[in-house]
């Protein structure tokens, strides 16, 4: 075997200054702009699909459109019709996995894509007219309230958007597969210029 | 732009679907003549109206919608009853806009 | 074209008046810049137009047939005549356009300058240019053709794009408003203020620089008024407001273009807006009058010497002839007078007065009217009447109907539900009235959005007005298109009668400012041509978009999604040469491809696979499912094991193919070819959601969750057992096509499926993909002393050549069935369906045309290119579909799909090369050229 | 037999006489009441329907032939395309024909005494990857054998072809050859269409504009004539001509067609001074661009993405064109679009053309051309008169018969089916 452990990187640029924590490869960088876009690859996140009207939906409480932080931090999201989206803290992939309670319904899946996605998170007062400028979906609070979530092409690419506000702040979690996260991220970032957007190092959440 | 309801997203804008065709029912593969084969192939009612079609929400919940589809003014009713559109949805050569005979080949790295 | 003198005098604001009390200029604010390289001032807010005028610039370009001197006739953005070059940027509308400091502005369609023109010599030969005249000549002998041709294309009108110009920043956004109004006059600025005052979010769009409209020329009372407005709009906090902006179109479901100019980073930005409601209120576009010389420099809408005197100061000329059928017309003649112009005669035209033509050369000189009387003058000035730029409207699907007592066009009373108008389209009226019916207008399209409760007004009174549009001589109709009344009399008489047509053969209408200034008089005179009424002919239809926009607003930011694996640090820090491959990008090869392909054959070799379409199907139905998709059979693939599979559509075509494991009795990975990964899921989708609702199976992709490296060589095992724990990899334990999950480098959960494209001993690992590249690193450091080294897609395919496996969409194409791929021996008929299986009933009866074989050329030094022709004499019988060289045979290769006739083993074929050359190839035994016994991978 | 009206020639003396006489030019085609009865009734006064009437008249002595069309000459797809023609296709049986039409394009000129301004600039298909550079290969090839001049170029004589093109390949869309087939160009289509028109008036054929078909008379399964809004007109042969609307004007015969109705769009820029002198095309990037005399930039795409019979055109096509066009000429960002419009095209499954007989005996057809139809106009009518006036399938339409599909003999050229136009 390999006498050097093994490092996970995210398919995004590290921001500098990087350091190496539970494993992953991540950016110690801090921003104080009033705008900011941050990789959050290295969070957990667990796929589960089940039937829309089963038991495991009513377990997770949360429908298709929405997102919810459960008790232990982890954030649901109702990611596609009988489709939902875990995201936890570093590491937590096995603990949220088995959290699930799969019981009473005839097919369930669970599936870690932790590796399988991109997932940044862009955060400030201009968070949505910058994201206005590469999706389409209406982000007033009246259509997309905090912690609505959809999918739709942003700068091109399918992706999974929740609105998530960080103490008040507009903030909004974005994801797609894995390969074309960097070029979500520049287009973002592009996007994000006019309004003085900066890249920020990793947090939870 | 035009938009189309989505059971499962709401209204969307056109370009988050994939045109999946008219309805239509499949022939039984076993029975088939050819000549009722290929018409489920190839022939089309291709309306100037109302029409009922199928389309893949592809950059959304990923599910096929049917709706009713006026071909003139692009104006949608969504389809009351649930009934499953069909199978002329799966034909590849759907895509009218004539696909690149050298599609980019991802190196055909098919083991 | 001369070089600017910028140390040379400028010319003198001899034509500025002293401030007027609407002026937009900021006299504190002076600046200069070049017009045909020589030095001008002007003032901040002035147009490039304005300030030209102000220095007594009256000829701002030659027109584009007859080269005649052309200059301001509307002082707007629409102005025919003004169109210049400004820097690298083509047909700029000078009277539409602010100047500023340095500009260098230049004029357009005029060699060698503006004052000597040989173009001009056009003039004479003039009358035989009539409508349709390249129609009916240079027509002997075609062979010619492209000569006239070429000459004829230096006189093309227009200004000058560069090939060297950087693109600038150009973008877009999406807007989501629940009331657009597209104007701000009066009504527009009472619709926006009204619908905001419910809570509505407006957005307002002026295309000019300032908000007002016409407003912006009246008296004190309207300067007042408008001051107020303005206040009003600044206040309202749901009011966005979009100046030098335009609403370029209506789409389906309130799709709405606007083009956003002047940001301060940006050149222009296009405003995607789905609005609830669109409120059009963009007024009337005075309409020029068509009679002899209605096209020399000094001829005037008066608009145009309102906008002059009342908003930049510029006196536009000494002593006028005006022509007036309303009381905008009456109050263009008061602004003259204040302006200091000396009236030489007014014409009531309401009272049966006209004008019969303008004299001049360069410029007016006098005025003939109706009666005979001569008037030396330098400034003809027509107000005859108004057409309602319904163009927002047309888009919208409205038909404009012809209200012969107010002598324009005018909206249907039923306008589509979304879209509503209001000012000088729907009316007439004085500012109160314009400013209310605007107000009950946004108050409906408020309701409608949802806001409150309102009913659509009627709409505004109408004020009878004379139907002027030729006078007894004939004159230019389209000012850009250089095409006058006596081009649309000709054209009539040829049978081009319709609308339509005469635009087509005259092209009236089709230049720049497309119809907003010609097309009713294009009908007007068409009517008069064919005894129709003008209601009968009706207009053509507008088209969008209602301004031009430039191609770069258009494209905004380009985001071509690009798709890169792990390990694309490594491949390009190894000098990796990229290949584009739809959305990925993937390294073709290191250098030396032949060389890589070799290392596998003898060694060991690693290649990235990732873009290997990768599936997670689970459920108790999968095995159904595998078994509709693919031609070949599922029930009893055992757990642990992998199997080749091929996926037809419904016509029978090849349309991808890949390897399928079983990871436990309800769970299996699919693999898809890297382009087909999107396809085959929606395709698999599609048969679960809309032909078996019932059946129990959950997709999954996982493409890109797995890191895909495929480990090949002779040595791979000895490699791999370097890396791997828990994977007893003997070939008793884990044979071929088995697939076992275990630990790489240290990295848990990694799959291993025992499979060979290349036709080697070979391992595809599956790693999770943000390990990728610690794992890919890992297995070049172990392998170090195997000599391990990558190997890039090009490297794969002289591989699989040698093997002869085929790949879908190279070695066949849009119609190649199962069968010909001779994939025939995977179809198993004997399933009651599956995917295509009818077709393949039928072509397994009637047997296949053609079929796909491996081909060797004789001489094994040529590598004939691959889709070289496979011909009888001049009869073509088949293709290469690849070809390379063969590192391990030392020779050339290939696959071709060939007609069955000669698809026997051994048959000799002739391959034509595209060079001419004929070479013969022989067709092979089997596909593969390379180990047909597949003894290599099954070690 | 209807009378022929005596045209005053086009030329250069006769424009010089007129212009100093002032004398205007006799109507180009003539206004006629509905007879009761013709020999052939076309429907569609497109390029098709106009050129099938010309050949029936000039070659084949059958001029009492009525084209009716619901609107006006050249005013479907005849008018709204793009005017790009070439016959650089896929297969020896698509090459064969277009190449026919391509020869009597060559000749249309002087055949009809109107300029057509038939401009043999050259025509470029870009290859942005190794799939399309084998399939430009494959298109050459094929050309080659049947005597059509195409090859497979590099970037550099790209370059030198087209200044202002970016062949670097750092583009994100590299741009790795082209097939340069030199005959292609473009024309002037309304010309085209009016010169076809002013023709066959000549040799009395009846052209009526405005003259809607309502129904079609099937009995005991032979064409009897048609219905249309001025009233009843019988005819032993009845062709379709009628593109993005085949489907229903064969439906009307009760005959189901392989044809879906699909826009094209196309745009065109303010003019500007030339620049660039040969036909573009991108598959990969579905667009294509000439330059026209007047100066201005015409642009087309791929048809849109699904079915519709509406022409009013949409902005994404806009944006999408406008990014590509940037993507091979990036220093025309400030040109500006100055006008889009859409036509409808009748796609088939083969992207190859629907000609002949069908089970309704005298009852032809001469659709689904989809995107290709004004590059066949001559040939296509030629061969159409052919058949009307023998009653054999002229072989070089034998590949394009509607009964293939149900056969299962669909031609090939759905293997290269770029945005080839």
């Amino acid at each position: 075997m390999s006498e050097n452990a093994p490092i996970a990187r995210s398919p995004l640029r590290v921001t500098r200054p990087a350091e190496i924590r539970d494993g992953w490869e991540l950016s110690a960088a801090r921003s104080s702009a009033a705008l900011r876009l941050a990789d959050r690859t290295p969070l957990a996140k667990v796929l589960v699909r089940a039937a829309q009207d089963g038991q495991v939906a009513g377990r997770l409480g949360v429908p298709f459109g929405s997102a919810r932080r459960d008790p232990a931090g982890t954030l649901v999201v109702g990611s596609g019709p009988g489709e939902w989206l875990l995201f936890g803290p570093l590491g937590s992939a096995a603990e949220v996995a088995a959290g699930v309670d799969v019981a009473d319904d005839a097919l369930v899946s669970v599936l870690d894509y932790t590796h399988g996605r991109a997932l940044m998170r862009l955060t400030g007062a201009a968070a949505a007219q910058t994201l206005a400028k590469v999706c389409a979906i209406d982000l007033s609070d009246r259509l997309t309230p905090d912690h609505a979530a959809f999918r739709s092409t942003v700068a091109q690419v399918a992706t999974d958007v929740v609105r998530d506000d960080v103490d008040g702040t507009r903030s909004y979690l974005l994801h797609c597969e894995r390969s074309s996260g960097q070029h979500l991220f520049d287009a973002l970032y592009d996007a994000g210029e006019e309004f003085g957007l900066e890249a920020d190092g990793f947090a939870f959440p | 732009m035009f938009q189309i309801p989505c059971g499962h997203c709401g209204l969307r804008n056109v370009a988050e679907f994939r045109h999946a065709g008219e309805q239509r029912r499949r022939p039984d593969p076993q029975t088939a003549t050819p000549e009722q084969w290929r018409g489920y192939l190839y022939t089309q009612v291709n309306e100037a109206g109302w029409t009922r079609e199928t389309w893949y929400h592809r950059a959304g919940c990923r599910r096929f919608v049917s709706v009713q589809r006026h071909t003139v003014t692009n104006e949608i009713r969504p389809v009351d009853t649930g009934a499953p559109p069909s199978a002329a949805a799966l034909q590849a050569g759907a895509d009218a806009g004539a696909p690149d005979a050298g599609a980019p080949d991802a190196g055909g790295a098919a083991s | 074209m001369s070089v600017p003198r910028p140390g040379r005098r400028p010319a003198r604001q001899d034509c500025r008046l002293p401030a007027q009390p609407g002026e937009l200029l900021d006299r504190a604010r002076p600046l200069s810049f070049t017009w045909d390289g020589r030095r001008y001032d002007g003032y901040c807010g002035d147009t490039i137009a304005s300030a030209l005028a102000a220095s007594g610039v009256r000829i701002f370009s030659r027109s584009f047939k007859y080269h005649r001197p052309r200059g301001i006739l509307t002082a707007s953005a629409l102005d025919p005549g003004c169109t210049v070059q400004v820097g690298d940027e083509p047909n700029v509308r000078a009277a539409g356009r602010q100047v500023s400091e340095g500009m260098d502005v230049r004029p357009q369609n005029v060699w060698p300058s503006l004052a000597h023109d040989v173009g001009s010599a056009n003039r004479l030969v003039g009358r035989f240019l009539t409508a349709g005249f390249y129609y009916k000549t240079f027509i002997k002998p075609q062979r010619l053709w492209p000569t006239y041709e070429r000459v004829l294309g230096t006189f093309a009108p227009g200004g000058r794009v560069s090939g060297t110009s950087k693109p600038g920043y150009y973008d877009q956004r999406y807007a989501h408003p629940d009331v657009v109004v597209a104007g701000s006059g009066p009504a527009g600025l009472g619709a926006a203020l009204s619908a905001a005052e419910t809570g509505a979010q407006v957005l307002l769009v002026e295309e000019e620089y300032d908000l007002g409209g016409s407003l912006r020329w009246g008296g004190a009372a309207e300067l007042a008024q408008l001051l107020a407005l303005r206040a009003a709009v600044d206040a309202a906090p749901t009011i966005e407001m979009l100046r030098n902006s335009v609403v370029a179109g209506r789409y389906d479901d309130n799709w709405i273009s606007i083009l956003q100019r002047g940001l301060p980073h940006v050149e222009e930005r296009l405003i995607k807006a789905r609005a609830k409601v669109l409120v059009v209120a963009p007024g009337l576009i005075e309409r020029p009058y068509v009679f002899a010389g209605n096209d020399l420099p000094g001829v005037m809408l008066g608009t145009a010497v309102r906008r002059l005197i009342n908003l930049y100061a510029v006196r536009p000329g000494t002593r006028a002839v005006v022509l007036s059928a309303n009381p905008e017309g009456d109050a263009a003649v008061a602004d003259l007078q204040r302006a200091g112009v000396e009236i030489a005669a007014v014409l009531d035209a309401r009272r049966g007065e006209d004008l019969r033509r303008a004299v001049g050369g360069t410029g007016v000189k006098a005025a003939e009217l109706a009666d005979g009387r001569r008037i030396d003058c330098d400034l003809v000035v027509t107000s005859i009447g108004w057409t309602a730029a319904t163009s927002l409207l047309n888009m919208a699907g409205d038909r404009p109907w012809y209200d012969a007592s107010a002598a324009r066009f005018r909206p249907s009373d039923d306008l589509p539900p979304g879209v509503l108008a209001t000012g000088g389209l729907v009316g007439d009226g004085s500012t109160d009235e314009l400013l209310a019916h605007g107000r009950a207008v946004g108050a409906a399209a408020a309701a409608r959005a949802g806001f409150g409760q309102a009913e659509v007004p009627g709409p505004l009174a109408v004020r009878m007005h004379p139907a002027l549009f030729r006078a007894s001589t004939h004159g230019i109709i389209d000012y850009s298109e250089d095409v006058s009344s006596k081009d649309i009399l000709a054209a009539a008489a040829e049978g081009y009668d319709s609308s339509e047509l005469v635009k087509r053969y005259t092209t009236a209408t089709m230049g720049p400012s497309q119809g907003k200034l010609e097309t009713v008089n294009t009908v007007a005179v068409l009517a008069e041509a064919t005894g129709k009424r003008i209601d009968e002919l009706g207009t053509t239809v507008w088209r969008p978009p209602y301004a031009p926009i430039s191609l770069g607003a258009l494209a905004g930011r380009i985001h071509e999604p690009v798709r890169h694996s792990p390990m694309q640090s490594w491949h390009e820090a190894y000098g990796a040469v990229p290949l584009v491959a739809g959305a990925w990008i993937r390294p073709d090869h290191y250098g030396d491809p032949q060389a890589e392909a070799r290392n596998v054959r003898e060694g060991v070799g690693i290649i990235d696979v990732t873009p290997l379409g990768k599936l997670d199907l689970r459920g108790p139905d999968v095995s159904k499912l595998l078994n509709l998709v693919y031609v070949n059979r599922w029930s009893k693939l055992e757990v642990g094991s992998v199997r080749y599979g091929v996926m037809c559509a419904e016509d029978g075509v090849v349309m991808d193919d890949g390897v399928t494991g079983r990871l436990d009795a309800q769970r299996y990975l699919m693999s898809t070819t890297s382009s087909g990964a999107a396809a085959v899921w929606e395709h698999l989708e599609g048969w679960l959601q809309t032909e078996h609702p019932d059946w129990q199976v959950h997709i999954n992709p996982l493409t890109t969750y797995y890191a895909s490296i495929n480990v090949a060589g002779p040595r791979s095992r000895e490699l791999l057992a370097r890396v791997t724990e828990g994977v007893d990899l003997s070939p008793e334990a884990f044979p071929y096509m088995r697939v076992r999950t275990g630990r790489i480098a240290g990295v848990d959960e990694c799959l291993m499926w025992r499979i060979g494209f290349t036709g080697e001993l070979s391992y595809e690992l599956h790693v999770p993909a943000s390990y990728g590249l610690h794992v890919w690193n890992a297995l070049l450091e172990r392998g170090a002393d195997l000599a391990a080294a990558a190997f890039g897609v090009e490297a794969q395919r002289i591989l699989r050549l040698e093997k002869g496996h085929l790949i879908v969409a190279q070695d066949t194409d849009g119609l190649t069935k199962a069968y010909e791929a001779g994939l025939g021996s995977l179809v198993k008929l004997d399933k009651d369906d599956f995917v295509g299986r009818p077709e393949l009933v039928w072509q397994q009866e009637l047997g296949e045309a053609r079929r796909l074989v491996s081909l060797q050329p004789v001489d094994g030094s040529v590598v004939p290119p691959e889709a070289s022709q496979i011909v009888r004499e001049n009869t073509i019988l088949g293709r290469i579909t690849s070809s390379r060289r063969s590192p391990t045979l030392g020779r050339s290769i290939c696959l071709g799909i060939v007609d069955v006739s000669v698809a026997e083993p051994g048959s000799m074929l002739t391959v034509l090369l595209p060079d001419g050359r004929r070479i013969q190839a022989a067709v092979q035994p089997q596909l593969a050229h390379v180990d047909p016994e597949g003894g290599r991978l099954r070690v | 037999m209807p009378a022929r009206q005596a045209s005053a020639r086009y030329s250069a003396f006769g424009l010089l006489r007129r212009g100093l006489t002032r004398g205007e030019w006799p109507a180009a085609w003539r206004h006629h009441d509905l007879a009761p009865a013709y020999d052939v009734i076309i429907i569609g006064a497109g390029v098709h329907g106009l050129a099938t009437a010309y050949y029936l008249a000039e070659r084949h002595g059958i001029p009492n032939v009525a084209v009716l069309d619901k609107a006006y000459v050249g005013g479907g797809g005849s008018g709204r395309n793009t005017a790009i023609i070439r016959s650089n296709y896929l297969t020896p049986d698509g090459v064969r024909f277009y190449d026919r039409s391509v020869k009597l394009y060559e000749s249309l000129a002087a055949e009809l005494n109107f300029n057509v301004m038939f401009s043999q600039r050259g025509h470029l298909t870009l290859a942005h990857n190794d799939g399309s550079l084998r399939t430009m290969r494959w298109r050459a090839e094929v050309n080659k054998l049947e005597g059509v001049d195409s090859e497979v170029i590099g970037p550099e004589d790209i370059k030198a072809l087209v200044p202002y093109m970016d062949v670097s390949p750092e583009a994100r869309y590299p741009i790795m050859g082209a097939l340069y087939h030199p005959p292609g160009g473009t024309i002037r289509h309304d010309a085209v269409n009016w010169g076809y028109a002013r023709t066959a008036d000549a040799h009395g054929v009846q052209i009526h504009q405005n003259t809607e078909v309502t129904g079609i008379d099937v009995d005991g399964g032979r064409v009897h004539g048609v219905q249309t809004n001025r009233g009843p007109v019988s005819a032993p042969v009845v062709v379709n001509c009628t593109a993005g609307w085949a489907s229903l004007v064969s439906g009307l015969a009760g005959l189901r067609l392989p044809i879906s109705t699909h826009p094209l769009q196309a745009a065109v820029t303010e003019p500007v001074k030339m620049f660039l002198r040969t036909v573009v095309v991108s598959g990969t990037l579905h667009v294509y661009v000439s330059q026209t005399d007047r100066g201005e930039l015409v642009f087309g795409a791929s048809t849109d993405p699904y079915p519709s019979y509406s022409m009013r055109g949409s902005l994404e096509f806009t944006e999408e064109l406008a990014g590509h066009v940037l993507a091979l000429m990036p220093s025309i960002a400030k040109l500006r679009l100055l006008r889009q419009w859409a036509g409808l095209c009748d796609m088939t499954p083969d992207f190859s053309p629907i000609m002949g007989i069908t089970p309704v005996e005298g009852f032809l057809l001469d659709v689904g051309w989809g995107t290709y139809g004004f590059k066949a106009g001559p040939a296509a009518g030629e061969a159409m008169a052919e058949l009307i006036a023998t009653g054999k399938t002229p072989d070089i339409i034998a590949a394009f018969d509607l009964a293939r599909f149900a056969e299962g003999r669909l031609v090939g050229e759905k293997g290269a089916a770029a945005v080839g136009h």
